[in-house]
């Protein structure tokens, strides 16, 4: 299990080849990457704030409910701060199990647990200039499903 | 003597990202409302509850909880990670 | 789009990376990967048979569905054949999409599908001999979620 | 003329991956009938059409479809990709 929070960019393509290269008897990988929208040219970056401490802490106790819930072999969440431009990855999470569904599900679980239960806020500058992203009720109501 | 912290346009309404201060207050609400008695800064951040959310050394709670040992609270707007 | 049946190995996180780098307006990137279960050791390796023709066709077909149902900006689809070994990555989808909700669902339809109608069949060699693999009863439910 | 195509234990069982047939069927079940009365390896791959999947011309098919205009029929088990 490895949670990282950290302000420098992260290589996906690095990280899921390690990620892959360590989970025997697994036989699905997910990941999930999240970019920075780049909407035509207008947002021209986005930042992020987080609160740290708690951030590190929420996370990894949702991994490691992720973990027992769907009995994964290894689960990874990276997540940046800071200011990050257009079509920049802003987090990754992975996920190994022995089969597909439980991969899958897991991944999904932490997704919607990140978006609204793990504290980072998202302020997006464009040239119209800069705004706090509202959560969405969709968001929220993404977590009764678990 | 208990340490408050502010993020995003809380943070940026109150003017400052933490400080401490001296209460008496038995509630998160408590303290609210002893804040926004104090300046019209903390009136604006905490005039409308329902889109903030707070933190008791570091684990999200409720605005009735009782402050009794508390280290740190933090009050922020609904989550948007990921 | 792009759908590669190979023998060769594929390197994910090349894959990963250069699929994450050219969706521009996409928010969410889901990749699966499939790897070849090792079993503790039994599983020495996994030979894939398929139907040249067919499966690129069959393959095709559900990634355009795929990208109209849920407005995809991207997909991907590498699909192994041959004699792999235990631990090695047999195949891999990728999907780019606006938001999260579209590229989850629209990997998972496609693991669906590959799972039961590309024309791929599994034989598994372990310490106790050959045995083709059995389809599964819920993978073929799994597509009636769709 | 047809081609038919064999995949995993079905190829196994009849011992050819493909061959060409001279048939008159009229559909894919006249046509496992005619080779389940040619010859026992026929009878034993096609013993049980419940466990055995059909495409012409490549596109997934049904047992009744008619052959007239085909050109490559498979026979094989349930798919197992991914």
């Amino acid at each position: 299990m490895q949670v990282t929070v950290q302000a420098e960019p992260f290589d996906l393509g690095a990280l899921s080849n390690a990620f892959a290269a360590q989970v025997g008897g697994a036989g699905a990988v997910v990941t999930f990457t999240g970019l920075v929208r780049d909407n035509g040219g207008t947002l021209a970056a986005m930042e992020i704030e987080h609160y740290p401490g708690m951030t590190e802490k929420a996370i990894s106790g949702m991994v490691e409910q992720a973990m027992l819930r769907w009995s994964l072999i290894d689960a990874l969440v990276v997540h940046r701060h800071g200011l990050l431009a257009g079509g920049e990855a802003i987090m990754m999470v992975a996920t190994a199990a022995r089969h597909r569904a439980e991969a899958f599900a897991a991944a999904e679980f932490l997704m919607d647990y990140l978006k609204s239960r793990a504290p980072f806020w998202k302020k997006e500058l464009s040239t119209d200039g800069a705004e706090w992203v509202a959560a969405r009720d969709e968001d929220e109501a993404a977590l009764n499903r678990w | 003597m208990i340490d408050v912290l502010y993020f995003a346009w809380v943070r940026e309404r109150i003017g400052v990202p933490r400080e401490k201060l001296d209460t008496q207050a038995a509630t998160v609400m408590d303290l609210i409302a002893e804040l926004k008695a104090r300046e019209e800064r903390y009136a604006w951040a905490f005039g409308d509850l329902a889109s903030l959310r707070v933190a008791l050394d570091q684990e999200l709670s409720s605005f009735d909880a009782p402050l009794a040992g508390v280290r740190e609270v933090a009050f922020f707007p609904p989550m948007t990670g990921g």
